[in-house]
Formats: structure tokens, C-alpha cells, sequence
């Protein structure tokens, strides 16, 4: 009941949000926040004393179930972190923009929509709130209205459906193959007897699905959306997609290989090769066009795909050290990305400046913001004691661990390159902000800080990413048991 | 062969007949042709039957001086035949000459391409 | 008793053409009482549940026409009741300022008689004559507004639907001679007296005969063309009644006359099943490129007659239930999305896709019910739309035959082209380009509520029987294993 | 007879009448005693004499073409009145009388001469009656009719004579025994061949099977509404009566087996189908376009005859009562629709019609619907007469061959039929504003053509009955 509570609020909450308006037409911040919070709070009650809850049975094993275990709380909480960030950040952020009342609205729907993929108890569950995460975030992305705006909007929503019905075919095949189904079972529930035979078949339909979800994670070659919607959506926007939603193909990709194939039935098949290669090639594709954009949020959107990547190889190895790193990697990227995009909203926001190439000495302007920019940077290419750093080592290794020759080699070769190229685009941007040269006269430039709603969000965006590296392995043993039980 | 043509040249003589009258009726383009191929076909058609209806060294079936027994008399029948058959070939033949002659006050011409021709742009076409 | 709701609206139909009523009211209430008898009735013989055979008259020694329920009929049957009132409710206000209501009215009385019949109808032979009743009632509604593109529309639906009966037609007179009079049985009647081939040969003209008005590849291109005729017309007839009842007849012809077993994997099923998944994908296809609203719509329901088939041609149980299930829940989302199509052109009175931009905050409860339908229509859980397609999908991976799990693909394909044909309108509606706007300032007002009734209805039984399919579904169950 | 017009077909009427008295009496009494009865003229035994015989099929015949008969003229009475001048109207009904005389006596006949004796009758008089209208096309139609119609009877006639060199006989069952001999023997097997395909040619021509159906839309197209219906309706299934008489009392079904006649025909019978339809759909003029319609017809039966067996032969007989009853109905309500549409019959003219006169517009629709073969008329009861006898013929060949053909011409059918329709009820557009002549409700017409009507549902709904009277009168011939 809990569970569906911490569902339907936000979603509630958020249509009222579009009715109740406060002075001038605007959304009424003060009851915005209340909701927030409370969302947060029946979150963390859910967390700790959230039961099972079967909703509706299509048919005997075909059912809508919410429950929450420890993965699906780990995410919770990581949505509710970034959520309740960004929305004080849209509070100033959204003041220039009109129509914000929608804005809002959504923006709540959107929120009850991801918890509710966290809370999903089976896969049909996670593929129907698949579904509706795309659909309520969809009009966060073509928000302002403008011809790009909308399209990639389109853009945005048809790459999504399109990958979450090729995760239906795999779900679907899943589902045929298995006699149970109603909740995830860590390891795995496929029928052996009923596979026999068709290991072919389900094996490319597993495929199929893993590439369907990887859409949402921009995965290639389905990550055509991600650059286009990112540098439309209004900042606090794109800080949600590539820090949470995209993470949402993540879990469902979790929830489908670990929790329902199970982890052994892939182990050495073509597919997970096929898999890692893609993750690998998405990494350093990701990361070559970021270095090569000029635009920065688009810089950013492309780096996203290259970090969310290092996540699926990460899953892709199908070893506890890979998920390990996986997950860690999640919530360090979801924190540092957030930031890092919170921060090109404020660039624009404040100076109306989005390429690289005008940010020469911003960091005279801002430096609260410019620090956390740098932060955030060192974060994602992977400077200890950053959380980027614990995640990616923990990959390596776990690559490095298996013997699976060349693909043994391969991860850590890509990651390095991808670092660098990391540290290539990212750490230009922070010198020239703070260091503009001597030709470039400093005493023009006033203060430009924004205030506290926006420089608040950021800092404790970077504070996450800094614990994420520091307790790393105490966030892990949180989780504990996970690990066994699935491999 | 032509021993056997030769036998019933009556028959070879009609079948000649009938095929120029075919030909004349169906091939001709001016009416009055057509006519006489009609009538050469008719004659040869009924030159044929008599031919079939004669048997010779027998009298007509008109009864004189008593009935004899049927041997005496050829079947009356093929006669008769011939009989109707030019009956109805003259009747038929007045009637075509009639349109024959309506044709002509209408279209000045016997030549049935042209009436064609011309009835393509008659004025009662609706 | 049966014949009660098949002929009270024939007749009263036939008298409304003949009474020339002046006054609108007058020929509403006429109208929807007659429709409403014969609900009332169709419901009564339903439920009396008396499954024995009626005999009329017969044309010939050994062709007679005769009617009776089962499970099949009654689930066509009762589809059909339900929705006709409604539909006419929605006319009313629809055709408000049309001509010749008279003859709108008689004519749309006088097919939900005949549909009734199609659906009631005890043998081969009697469902090929309503059949045919069907077409020729239809005509003048589509060519109602009657100018050139009616005229042409309404021809070319003839020549089609009409040759593509009179294909079907020798697959009847054989089933009728050669399976103890072509009375349905399932599990089929035929004795197998002549060669396999020529009778598969018949199978497959019976199937594209029918198919026609199941609009299968070849012979789809009418459907979209009859989109001319007025929304009612096109929602209830070339949404659901006509296009049904071709799926409905191939429904009987390939369960109940020939019998699953004669075709499982034959040449003919294998030809049908290719025919069929080609057009799941090409209608779909067709839709996504077209701009007209409604003729995307007619599109759209091409692609979806086909997923029914494909399930129908798995000649399976299951099958047979999915293609059963989307027959009905396919009927239930397409009312509900012309109907808003109609209500859009209605208020508005445009008809293209771009002039959708920006009126969903005009009539946000047409397009939010809009919205509703298509998501359902993509398979969406919480909607019928899901339920139907899950059982096909999972039909066809028992089958398991290569044909089958292709046919899963292309459905899911469709399946997507789906979600960007219809979703993309909702997003103009509501979300329109700056400057897209087509409405700036204009007068727009929410759709009438006789129009925003039935389709609210729709709309809800939409949401219903996603959620609680579990009755319906063992319905169907049980008649698509011979039960009732 | 120098009677004026009126009482002219006051007369014809009741002799009509009569006429449809006597053969229905003939039909009830042979029906009842399951016998057919002959009659033989002058007391002359065979080889000599001239027998007429009356059976079963003789009689359902002879009813129908009565009936049909009295209904055009009493409905096309009307038109015959402006179409044919004052002074001509009587000889009009003399002709018809006549026509009527001929076809009773090739119904009756039991004498294959005979049969051509008013086989000749029939063709002038039914060129009389066409050009009886003073029109130069009408005039020219019947040159050529003649022209066909001639080369027609003369190879009938060429045919009867070899029959009766190779035979003997002139009397149906005396040849009939003579040529079962013949085929017994084998002995100029060639010759006998020779004959009846030129007999068959020779109706086929006059019938107006493919390839001979040209001259079908010009005769029937101008001829006034009465003759137009009696000669599609009537005449050239007369012959065809004939043909099928020939084939059962003459030849005999094993010997007719034993050629190949039967597949021709069957091939030319559905290429007419065919043509027919596709020329119909090609034509701008209403009449026209029924014309090339009553072709196909025609090809229906002479398919059914090439189908062969009982079955075949039933319904090819059922289809020239069905296609009597409704080419008569067509070709009586074009000329109304045409009145209110400044006389025309261009399809462009005629839109509309049917709104301006509602009685002839349903009527036309009736028949359209039964030539479709819409269930419920008979149309659709010989569609299903067809299908069943392809099915018995036992040939799968044959089997598909018949049944794609009845698939497309109904297709052909319903798209010019349709078409029309469509275009008959549809409200003309601006430009096209016809001065829309009087409508005279008339009850003669009504009555006529509701006769027809119920004519045509009879045959749709209770087809059985006249399938069992054909049947046993098909026996009957023996």
C-alpha cells in the first residue's frame, strides 16, 4: 500500500501542481516544495517498511506487482537525491521561462513514474512503468515550445517506445520460457526444460531487449535521441534525463538480466560479447564526439552516453565486481552529470552563454559554480577520491578478474582512452573558465553568482559524487547480499 | 476419288454453291451482294436435298389409279421441304430488299462500311 | 424469437425511407428506439442461451438459411449491440446539419440488422447473403455526401467488396456441398471427397474473398478510400461492423467449415500468414505517411485486421482467442479514436493531421480520451489494447513455426509505428511548435456532450477491460475451444 | 386485320392471355400425370407427318415467354405509342402475334423442320418489329441482324439436311433411334459430327454467343422498349430452347458426349462472359450497356450447356427463365429513366434519374441486383445452380475454370451495375440541370413490371420448384 502511495502522490500531486496556481500564473513554489518533501518521506518510509503489493493480474502469471528490494532501493533513493535537488534549482531556473505550472506538473509525474520503475515487482511491471517514465518526461524535454524543441521531443518519445517494445519482445519471450514470473528471483527464473532447444531463439531476443532498453541508456546504436533532447530541454530537464531517466533502462536491464535470466544463462554466449562490445564502442564513440562538440550541453549529453555505458559494461560482465562497479558508477554519475548540467543552466541562465568558447574567465564570475564544475569533471573522469574513480577501478578489475581473453583486456584499454578524452573535454572548459590569459581583460566582468536555490542544489550534487568515492565500499557492503545471491 | 465426286456430283455441285453464297453473304460489304449470295447459298442448300430426296425409278407420291405399295413412290417429304425452304427464302429476301431500299433512301449508298460510317453521326443517337 | 432483432431494423429502416420524416427530433427517436429494440432483443436471444437451429427457407434443395447462436455470434453480436446505439447517439449530433438524413438514418438502421444476421447466421450460405446485404446497404453510405469522391469512393468499395464476395462465393457452394451444407460446426464439416489441393486452392479464394473486407494485402485500398463517408459511418462500419464481419466470416470459415486441422501447415495457411504479417507491417506503414486523419486511422485499422488474422491463422486455440479478444477490444479503441477524429473535424472542421496542431487545449478532454486510445492501441499495460496482444504474441510462440515468430516481430514493429502514428498527433494537439499553433485566439469549444458521451463510454471500457479482462477472457476461452 | 392501335393490343392482350391459360394448363396436366403427351397434325403416322409435343418443359417454358411477353407489351404500350407512327401500330401487333406464333410453335415442335420453318418466321418477324421504329440506326441494326441471322438459319438448315441424308427422318424420336444406330455403328460418325456442329453454330450465331454478339447492343439499343425486351428476352432464347431440345431428343446425351461440342461451347460461353461484361463496363449508353450485358447472359447459358449433364442443363434452362424475367424488367425501366432525362440515355444525362422517377429507378435496381446475383433474386439462384453443376461435372479443371469465372463476371457486374446505380441516385452537380420530363405514373406499367418483379423473387426464393419442373421435364425428353 505504502509502495503505491509513494506512486500515486507525486502523480497526484503533480496534476494539482497545474492547477493550483499561485500569484502571476506560477507554480506555487511553496506547495511544490511541500510535495517534494513529503514524496521524499513516504520514499524513505517505502524504503524501510515498503511490502509487496500485487496491483492488478492480467492473467495467472501475468501480474502488476510493486516491491521494493535492495536494488530497487538503492535507485530509489538515487532518484529521490537528484529529484529533490533539481526541483529547488528549477524553482529559480524556471522563473524566466513561462508555462512553468506545466513544467511542474510533470515534473512530479515524471517523479512518480521512475520511483514506480524502482518499486516495479516484475517485468511486465518495469516494462509498463518503462513506458510511462517516457511518456510523463517527455514533455519535461520539448518544454519550451520551440520547432527543435518538439521534434526532438518526437525524437526522444519514438527512440523510447521504440526500444521499450524490443524490450517487450524479450520480456514477452521471458515470460514464455518460465513457468514462474509474478516476482524477480535474484539468479533467475527460466524454465530450463521449456528452453531446451530454443536456447537460439531466446538468446537473440534477450539481445534484442537488452538493446531495447539500452535504448533509454543511449546505448549505441539506439543513442540517437540523447544529443538532440538533452541541449533543448530546459536545464533542470536535462539534468534529470542523462542523471536519472537515462538510468532507467539501467535497472530495467538489471531487473531483466540478473532477475529474471539470470546472470549464469548468458555467461560466455555470444550475446554478452555483443553486449560488451557495444558498451565499449558506445564509450569511446561518446566520448570522441564530446571532445569534438563545441556546444556545452551538448558536449555534456555526449559524454553522458559514454559515462552511462561505462555502467553497462560494467553490467555487461556479468561478474560481481562489473555490477558492483556498475551500480557505483550509477549513482557517482547521476550525482557529478546532474551538477555538471545544473552548472550549464546557470551559464545560460545567468550569461546566456552555451558554447565553450564564450566561458573564458566565467570562473571569475561564478566560482561557486565554476568549483563545481570542476568537481563534478574531476568526479566523471575519474580522479580519486571521486566516486568515478572507486566505480571504474572497480570495473577494470572485475574485467581484468575474468578470463575472457581479448574482452578481458579490452575494458580497461577503453576506459583509459575515455578517461583521458574525459579529462580532454572537461578540464579545458574549468582553465579557460578560471584562467582566461593575460589578453583577456578580467576587470570588465561583474559578479554574476546566482543565489542560493541554485548554488545549494549543486554543491550537494557535488557532495554525493565525493561521498560516492569516499564510502564507496560502505555503500556496497549496504547493499551486501545482493551480490551472492545473484551470481 | 474424284470417281466418288463424280457419283453425287449433285452433292459437290451444292456444297460449291452454298460455300460461294457463304462467302459472298459474309465477306461483301454492298448490300445487294450480300443478298445474292444469300439466295446462291438458299439454292444450293435446296439443290442438295432434292438431290437427297430423289430416288431414282420411283413416281411421285400422287396417288392415281389406286394406291400401289410404298416401294412405287419417293418420301414427299424432301420435296416439300424444298418447297418451304424457297418460300421463306423469297419472303426473306423481299424483306431485305425493302430495308435494303430504306437503307439507300436514308444513306444514298449501298455500301454498308459507309452507312456505318455515316449512322456513327446520326442525329437520333441519344 | 431470433429473427426479432435481425429484421425489426431491416424493416424499420426500409419504412423510414419510405416516411420521409421532417423534423430531426421525430427521426432521432424513431431511430434510436429501433436500435435499442434490437439491442434489447439481440441481448434477450443471448442470454436465453438457446443454441438450436432455426430454418427460414431454403433457395435451392440443400441451400437454406437458417440461424442460430454460439459462442462466436454471440461475441459478435453482442460487440455490435453495444456499440450501435451509442454510435447513433453520436450521429445525431454529428450529422446535425447534414442532407438526406433520412436516407443516412434508414440506411444505418438497416445495417445493424444486417450485421446481426451476419453474426446469427447458422450456415455458410445464410452468412454469405447478409454478407452480400451488407455491401449493398453500405454503398449509399459511403457515397453519402454526394459528390465526385463519394461517387468514386462508394464504386470502388462495390467492385471491391462485391468481387471479393462473389471469390468467397465458390469457397461457400463447395463447403456447402461437400461439408454437410456448410452449417458451422467447430472443428469443420468437411468430408474429404475431392483432391486436397483444389479444395485449399478453394480455401485460400474463400480467404481473400472474405479478406477483402478484412482489407489483407492485396485488396486493402478501398478501406482508406471509404474514409470519405461521414465519421459514424466510418467509425462504426469500416471500423467495426463491415471489417469485422470479414474477419468474422474467414473467423468461421477457417474454425467452423474447413476446421483447423485440414489447413495446419498447409501451403494455404503458410500463404495466408505471409499475406497476413505483410499487411500487420504495411498498413501500419501506410498509416505513419499519411496525412488525412482519419484516412491514418482507416490505415491503422488495415494493420490491425491483420494482427486478428495472423492470430486466426495460427490455427490454434489460442489463436483463435487472441484474434478474438483484439476483434473486440481492436473495436472498442478504434470507436473511440475515430470518434474523437470526428469530434476534432466536426468542431473544428478540418481533416488533416497538421490542423490537429494545438487544439488539444481547445477540447482537452476529446484528445485526452484520444490520448487514451492510442496508448491502449499500442499495447500499453492497464489497456485492452495489451491484453489482446500479449495473447497473440504468446500463440504465436507456441506455435513456434518460423512464419509464427516472425509474425511476433512484425507485430512489434506495427506495434511501434503504432505508438509514433498515433502519439505524435497527441503530442500537436498539445504540445504545438511556437507558431504551430493553429488556433491562436480562435473560438474553439469543447465537443458537443451527445458526441462526448459514447466516446468517454469507449473510453472507459477501454480502461475496464484492460484491467479487468478476466471474465471476458474465459469467455473467449471456452468458445475458442468449441465449448460453447 | 385494319383494327387501330389500341384495339389492336386490347386483342394481342387477351390473346395473350389466353395463350398463358393454355400453357399453364398444359403445364399442370403434364406435371400431374407425369407424361408428356403428342400430337399428331393431320393423322399422318411418321415418316410423313408433323407432330407437335407438349411436356413438362415445354410447358414452364411457353408459360414464362407468355408471360414476359404480356408484360412488355402492356408496359412498353407507352413507348410504343410515340415511337411508332399512328398508322403502323396495328401492323406493330401483327408482327408481334406472329413472333409470339413462331415462338409457341418452336416451343411445341416435335419436327426438326418445322422448327426451322418458324425458326425463318421468327427472324422476320423479329426484324420486323425492330425496324418498325423508323430510325436509320434502327434500320441498319436489323440489316445486319438479318445478315447474321440468315447465315444462322442456313447452316441450320444445311445442318437439318445432312441430319435427314445420314437419318432419314424429320421427326425428333425416329432420328433420334436412327442416330443412336449411327453411333452404335459408327458409321459416318464424321458427317453426324459435321451436322450438329453447323446446327450449333448456326443457333449460336442467331443466339448471339461470342464471337456473334456484336450485333446484340445496336438491335437491342434502338429497337422500342416492347421489341427491345421481347428479342433479348424472348427470341434468342428461343433458339436456344431449340438447340438444347435438339441435343436431348435429337442427338441424345451419351451420343452428344461423345463430341466435343460440349467444351467449346463452354470455352466460347465464358469468354463471352467476359467480353460481354468488359464491353458492357466500356459502354456510355445506358442501353447499351444492358445489351452488352444480356451477351454475357447468354455466354451463362451456353456455359451451362457446355458443363453438361442434368445438372448443367438445368441451369442453363433456369437461367434463360431467370434472364427472361429480368432483361424484360431492365430493358422496360431504361426508356423511363431516359424520359425524365431529356430523352437520353447517356449515362451523363441519366445522373440523377432515378430520384426524379423513384418507380423506374427500383425497378431498374431490382434487376440490376438480380443480374449481379444479389441473394433473394434469381440471379443469385442460377449463380448457384452454375457453381453446383461445375462441382458435379466432376472435372476439377472445369470446376475452377466455371467458378473464377462466376467470381469475375459478378465482379464485372457489380462494378458497371453498381456504377450505374450509384450514379442513377446520385443529385446531379451544377451545370448538369436536366430538364426533368413529367413522370407518368401508369398503372399498366406498374402492374407489368411488379408481375416481373415477383416473377424474378419467385425464381430467387423458391428456385426449387422450378429446378424440380426442369428436372422432370428434362427427363422427360428422354
Amino acid at each position: 500500500m505504502l509502495l503505491i502511495c509513494t506512486v500515486l502522490f507525486p502523480i497526484i500531486a503533480g496534476i494539482l501542481v497545474a492547477s493550483v496556481k499561485g500569484k502571476e500564473g506560477r507554480a506555487n513554489r511553496s506547495f511544490c516544495t511541500a510535495v517534494t518533501l513529503i514524496t521524499d518521506l513516504l520514499g524513505m518510509l517505502s524504503v524501510f517498511f515498503g511490502k509487496t503489493v500485487t496491483v492488478l493480474s492480467f492473467s495467472e502469471n501475468v501480474t502488476m506487482t510493486f516491491s521494493l528490494d535492495t536494488i530497487g532501493k538503492y535507485f530509489m533513493v538515487a532518484v529521490m537525491i537528484l529529484y529533490t535537488a533539481v526541483s529547488f534549482y528549477a524553482f529559480e531556473y524556471m522563473k524566466a521561462e513561462e508555462r512553468d505550472p506545466v513544467f511542474f506538473a510533470f515534473y512530479y509525474v515524471s517523479f512518480g513514474a521512475l520511483l514506480s520503475v524502482c518499486e516495479a515487482g516484475n517485468l511486465v511491471t518495469v516494462y509498463f512503468c518503462f513506458e510511462m517514465a517516457t511518456l510523463t518526461s517527455v514533455p519535461l524535454v520539448l518544454h519550451e515550445m520551440t520547432k527543435e524543441a518538439v521534434s526532438a521531443g518526437l525524437k526522444y518519445l519514438f527512440y523510447s517506445i521504440g526500444g521499450a517494445l524490443m524490450g517487450l519482445l524479450g520480456v514477452f519471450f521471458v515470460y514464455f520460457y518460465s513457468s514462474a514470473g509474478k516476482e524477480f528471483v535474484p539468479g533467475g527464473f527460466l524454465d530450463m526444460n521449456k528452453v531446451a532447444g530454443h536456447e537460439g531463439l531466446l538468446l537473440a531476443m534477450i539481445f534484442v531487449a537488452i538493446v531495447g532498453f539500452g535504448t533509454k541508456a543511449g546505448m549505441y546504436p539506439m543513442h540517437g535521441w540523447l544529443p538532440t533532447a538533452h541541449p533543448v530541454a530546459p536545464a533542470p530537464a536535462s539534468a534529470l534525463l542523462s542523471g536519472i531517466i537515462a538510468k532507467a533502462g539501467i535497472i530495467a536491464v538489471i531487473r531483466l538480466v540478473f532477475y529474471s535470466v539470470g546472470a549464469g544463462f548468458l555467461r560466455g554466449t555470444w550475446v554478452q560479447y555483443a553486449w560488451m562490445s557495444l558498451a565499449m564502442l558506445t564509450i569511446f564513440m561518446g566520448s570522441m564526439m564530446a571532445f569534438l562538440e563545441k556546444n556545452l550541453k551538448k558536449r555534456l549529453a555526449y559524454s553522458t552516453i559514454s559515462q552511462i555505458s561505462y555502467i553497462m559494461l560494467g553490467l555487461s560482465l556479468l561478474s560481481e565486481g562489473g555490477l558492483e562497479g556498475g551500480l557505483l558508477h550509477l549513482l557517482s554519475h547521476a550525482s557529478s552529470k546532474g551538477c555538471l548540467f545544473l552548472t550549464a543552466g546557470v551559464f545560460i541562465y545567468k550569461l546566456g552563454k552555451r558554447d565553450v568558447a564564450d566561458l573564458k574567465g566565467v570562473g571569475k564570475q561564478m566560482p561557486v559554480t565554476m568549483w563545481c564544475f570542476m568537481i563534478a569533471s574531476l568526479s566523471l573522469v575519474g580522479i580519486p577520491p571521486m566516486g568515478g574513480f572507486l566505480s571504474k577501478w572497480y570495473i577494470a578489475s572485475a574485467a581484468v578478474g575474468d578470463g575472457m581473453g581479448v574482452f578481458s583486456v579490452l575494458p580497461p584499454v577503453i576506459l583509459l582512452v575515455s578517461a583521458l578524452l574525459t579529462a580532454g573535454y572537461l578540464f579545458p572548459v574549468a582553465i579557460d573558465a578560471f584562467f582566461p590569459g593575460k589578453d583577456f581583460d578580467v576587470s570588465s566582468l561583474k559578479k554574476a553568482e546566482p543565489n542560493a536555490l541554485m548554488t545549494v542544489p549543486m554543491i550537494a550534487l557535488c557532495i554525493v559524487a565525493l561521498i560516492v568515492g569516499v564510502f564507496g565500499n560502505g555503500i556496497l557492503s549496504l547493499l551486501g547480499n545482493v551480490f551472492t545471491k545473484l551470481f | 476419288m474424284i470417281s466418288t465426286l463424280l457419283n453425287n456430283s449433285e452433292e459437290v455441285v451444292a456444297i460449291i454453291l452454298f460455300g460461294i453464297g457463304f462467302t459472298m453473304l459474309l465477306f461483301h460489304r454492298n448490300l445487294i451482294r450480300k443478298l445474292i449470295g444469300m439466295n446462291i447459298m438458299d439454292t444450293g442448300t435446296f439443290l442438295f436435298l432434292a438431290s437427297m430426296g430423289y430416288i431414282t425409278g420411283r413416281k411421285a407420291p400422287i396417288v392415281v389409279n389406286g394406291v400401289q405399295e410404298m416401294k412405287a413412290y419417293i418420301n414427299p417429304v424432301p420435296a416439300g421441304l424444298v418447297l418451304t425452304g424457297i418460300v421463306v427464302s423469297v419472303s426473306v429476301t423481299a424483306v431485305m430488299l425493302s430495308l435494303t431500299i430504306r437503307l439507300y433512301k436514308r444513306y444514298h449508298t449501298l455500301n454498308l462500311d459507309d452507312i456505318y460510317a455515316m449512322s456513327k453521326h446520326d442525329m437520333e443517337d441519344r | 424469437m431470433m429473427l426479432l432483432p435481425i429484421f425489426i431494423p431491416v424493416l424499420g429502416g426500409f419504412a423510414m425511407l419510405f416516411l420521409h420524416i421532417k423534423d430531426d427530433r421525430t427521426r432521432n427517436i424513431y431511430s434510436e428506439c429501433v436500435a435499442l429494440a434490437a439491442t434489447f432483443l439481440t441481448w434477450v436471444v443471448l442470454l436465453a442461451g438457446n443454441r438450436d437451429m432455426i430454418t427460414v427457407y431454403s433457395f435451392t434443395r440443400g441451400f437454406a438459411v437458417c440461424f442460430k447462436t454460439d459462442g462466436l455470434s454471440s461475441l459478435f453480436a453482442g460487440m455490435v449491440s453495444v456499440m450501435w446505439p451509442l454510435v447513433l447517439l453520436y450521429s445525431f449530433e454529428y450529422m446535425k446539419d447534414a442532407k438526406r438524413k433520412n436516407g443516412f438514418f434508414a440506411f444505418y438502421v438497416m445495417t445493424y440488422g444486417i450485421t446481426l444476421g451476419i453474426a446469427f447466421a447458422a450456415d455458410l450460405l445464410t452468412m454469405y447473403v447478409f454478407y452480400e446485404m451488407l455491401t449493398l446497404v453500405t454503398i449509399p453510405l459511403v457515397s453519402h455526401y454526394q459528390d465526385h469522391d463519394g461517387m468514386y469512393a462508394g464504386r470502388q468499395y462495390a467492385a471491391y467488396v462485391i468481387g471479393g464476395a462473389s471469390l468467397a462465393f465458390i469457397a461457400v457452394v463447395m463447403v456447402t456441398l461437400y461439408g454437410n451444407g456448410g452449417s458451422f460446426l467447430y472443428g469443420g464439416t468437411l468430408s474429404g471427397v475431392l483432391n486436397k489441393d483444389l479444395m485449399l486452392l478453394i480455401y485460400l479464394f474463400g480467404f481473400f474473398g472474405f479478406g477483402v473486407k478484412a482489407a489483407v494485402f492485396p485488396l486493402f485500398a478501398w478501406l482508406p478510400k471509404a474514409a470519405v463517408a461521414p465519421t459514424p459511418v466510418t467509425a462504426l462500419l469500416h471500423a467495426v461492423a463491415v471489417v469485422n464481419s470479414g474477419v468474422f466470416a474467414i473467423m468461421r470459415l477457417t474454425y467452423y467449415s474447413y476446421g483447423p486441422e485440414y489447413l495446419a501447415g498447409t501451403w494455404a495457411q503458410k500463404i495466408a500468414l505471409v499475406a497476413v504479417e505483410f499487411t500487420v507491417v504495411f498498413g501500419a506503414a501506410m498509416a505513419l505517411r499519411e496525412r488525412h486523419f482519419k484516412r491514418r486511422l482507416a490505415y491503422s485499422t488495415v494493420s490491425n485486421l491483420s494482427y486478428m488474422l495472423f492470430g486466426v491463422m495460427l490455427l490454434t486455440p489460442d489463436g483463435f482467442l487472441g484474434g478474438m479478444a483484439h476483434m473486440l477490444f481492436h473495436s472498442i479503441i478504434k470507436m473511440s479514436l475515430f470518434l474523437c477524429a470526428g469530434a476534432f473535424m466536426h468542431v473544428t472542421g478540418n481533416e488533416y493531421i497538421y490542423e490537429t496542431n494545438g487544439v488539444g487545449k481547445r477540447m482537452p478532454v476529446t484528445f485526452a480520451f484520444y490520448t487514451l486510445g492510442a496508448l491502449s492501441l499500442t499495447g500499453v499495460p492497464l489497456f485492452c489494447g495489451f491484453v489482446s496482444k500479449w495473447k497473440l504474441f504468446t500463440a504465436g510462440a507456441e506455435a513456434g513455426t518460423p512464419l509464427a515468430v516472425t509474425g511476433i516481430v512484425c507485430l512489434l514493429i506495427a506495434a511501434f509505428l503504432c505508438a509514433v502514428y498515433t502519439l505524435s498527433v497527441s503530442v500537436r494537439a498539445f504540445f504545438p511548435m511556437q507558431g504551430k499553433d493553429r488556433y491562436p485566439g480562435k473560438k474553439i469549444e469543447e465537443a458537443d456532450l451527445r458526441m462526448l458521451v459514447p466516446i468517454g463510454f469507449f473510453a472507459v471500457l477501454n480502461i475496464v477491460f484492460g484491467v479487468f479482462s478476466a471474465p471476458v477472457m474465459n469467455f473467449l476461452q471456452s468458445v475458442a475451444q468449441g465449448l460453447r | 386485320m385494319m383494327l387501330p392501335g389500341k384495339t389492336a393490343k386490347r386483342y394481342t392482350v387477351v390473346y395473350e392471355c389466353v395463350l398463358i391459360a393454355l400453357s399453364a394448363c398444359v403445364l399442370w396436366y403434364t406435371f400431374v400425370t407425369g407424361s408428356s403427351f403428342t400430337y399428331v397434325m393431320g393423322a399422318f403416322p411418321a415418316p410423313w407427318g408433323n407432330e407437335i409435343r407438349g411436356g413438362v418443359l415445354e410447358g414452364l417454358i411457353a408459360l414464362t415467354f407468355m408471360i414476359v411477353m404480356l408484360c412488355s407489351v402492356l408496359a412498353g404500350w407507352r413507348f410504343i405509342q410515340t415511337d411508332i407512327d399512328e398508322s403502323k401500330q396495328n401492323l406493330y401487333f401483327t408482327l408481334l402475334n406472329l413472333l409470339t406464333a413462331a415462338l409457341m410453335a418452336i416451343t411445341w415442335t416435335n419436327d426438326i423442320f418445322t422448327g426451322y420453318v418458324f425458326l425463318e418466321i421468327l427472324t422476320l418477324t423479329s426484324c420486323g418489329i425492330l425496324i418498325v421504329r423508323e430510325i436509320g440506326r434502327t434500320t441498319l441494326a436489323a440489316v445486319r441482324y438479318m445478315i447474321l441471322n440468315l447465315l444462322g438459319s442456313g447452316l441450320f438448315l444445311l445442318g437439318v439436311v445432312l441430319l435427314y441424308d445420314i437419318t432419314g427422318h424429320l421427326l425428333m424420336m425416329n432420328m433420334q433411334s436412327a442416330i443412336s444406330r449411327i453411333a452404335l455403328e459408327r458409321e459416318n460418325m464424321t458427317v453426324l459430327t459435321l451436322s450438329v456442329g453447323i446446327m450449333t453454330t448456326g443457333l449460336a450465331i442467331k443466339s448471339g454467343l461470342f464471337p456473334f454478339h456484336f450485333w446484340m447492343p445496336d438491335t437491342y439499343g434502338w429497337a422500342t422498349p416492347t421489341s427491345a425486351s421481347v428479342l433479348s428476352a424472348l427470341v434468342s432464347k428461343a433458339y436456344i430452347f431449340l438447340l438444347i431440345k435438339i441435343y436431348f431428343r435429337v442427338i441424345g446425351m451419351n451420343v452428344l458426349s461423345q463430341m466435343p461440342i460440349g467444351k467449346i461451347l463452354c470455352v466460347l460461353g465464358m469468354c463471352g462472359i467476359v467480353f460481354g461484361s468488359v464491353s458492357a463496363m466500356h459502354a456510355d449508353n445506358l442501353n447499351r450497356m444492358v445489351a452488352f450485358s444480356s451477351a454475357a447472359q447468354i455466354g451463362y447459358i451456353y456455359m451451362g450447356i457446355g458443363i453438361g449433364g442434368t445438372a448443367g442443363y438445368t441451369a442453363a434452362i433456369f437461367h434463360i427463365l431467370s434472364h427472361a424475367v429480368t432483361k424484360s424488367l431492365l430493358f422496360l425501366s431504361t426508356p423511363r429513366l431516359a424520359e425524365v432525362s431529356d430523352k437520353s440515355l447517356l449515362f451523363r444525362k441519366l445522373q440523377g434519374s432515378a430520384l426524379r422517377d423513384r418507380e423506374a429507378g427500383a425497378f431498374f435496381m431490382i434487376g440490376a441486383f438480380s443480374m449481379i446475383g444479389i441473394p433473394v433474386f434469381s440471379g443469385f439462384s442460377s449463380k448457384l445452380l452454375f457453381a453446383g453443376a461445375a462441382a458435379a461435372s466432376g472435372s476439377d479443371v472445369k470446376l475452377i475454370l466455371v467458378m473464377l469465372v462466376l467470381a469475375l463476371s459478378s465482379l464485372l457486374n457489380a462494378m458497371y451495375f453498381i456504377r450505374t446505380l450509384i450514379r442513377i441516385y446520385t443529385v446531379p452537380e451544377k451545370g448538369y440541370a436536366v430538364s426533368s420530363g413529367r413522370v407518368h405514373h401508369h398503372p399498366e406499367y406498374m402492374t407489368s413490371s411488379v408481375i416481373l418483379v415477383a416473377a424474378n423473387l419467385f425464381l430467387g426464393l423458391f428456385s426449387w420448384m422450378a429446378v424440380d419442373l426442369i428436372q422432370k421435364g428434362l427427363s422427360m425428353f428422354g
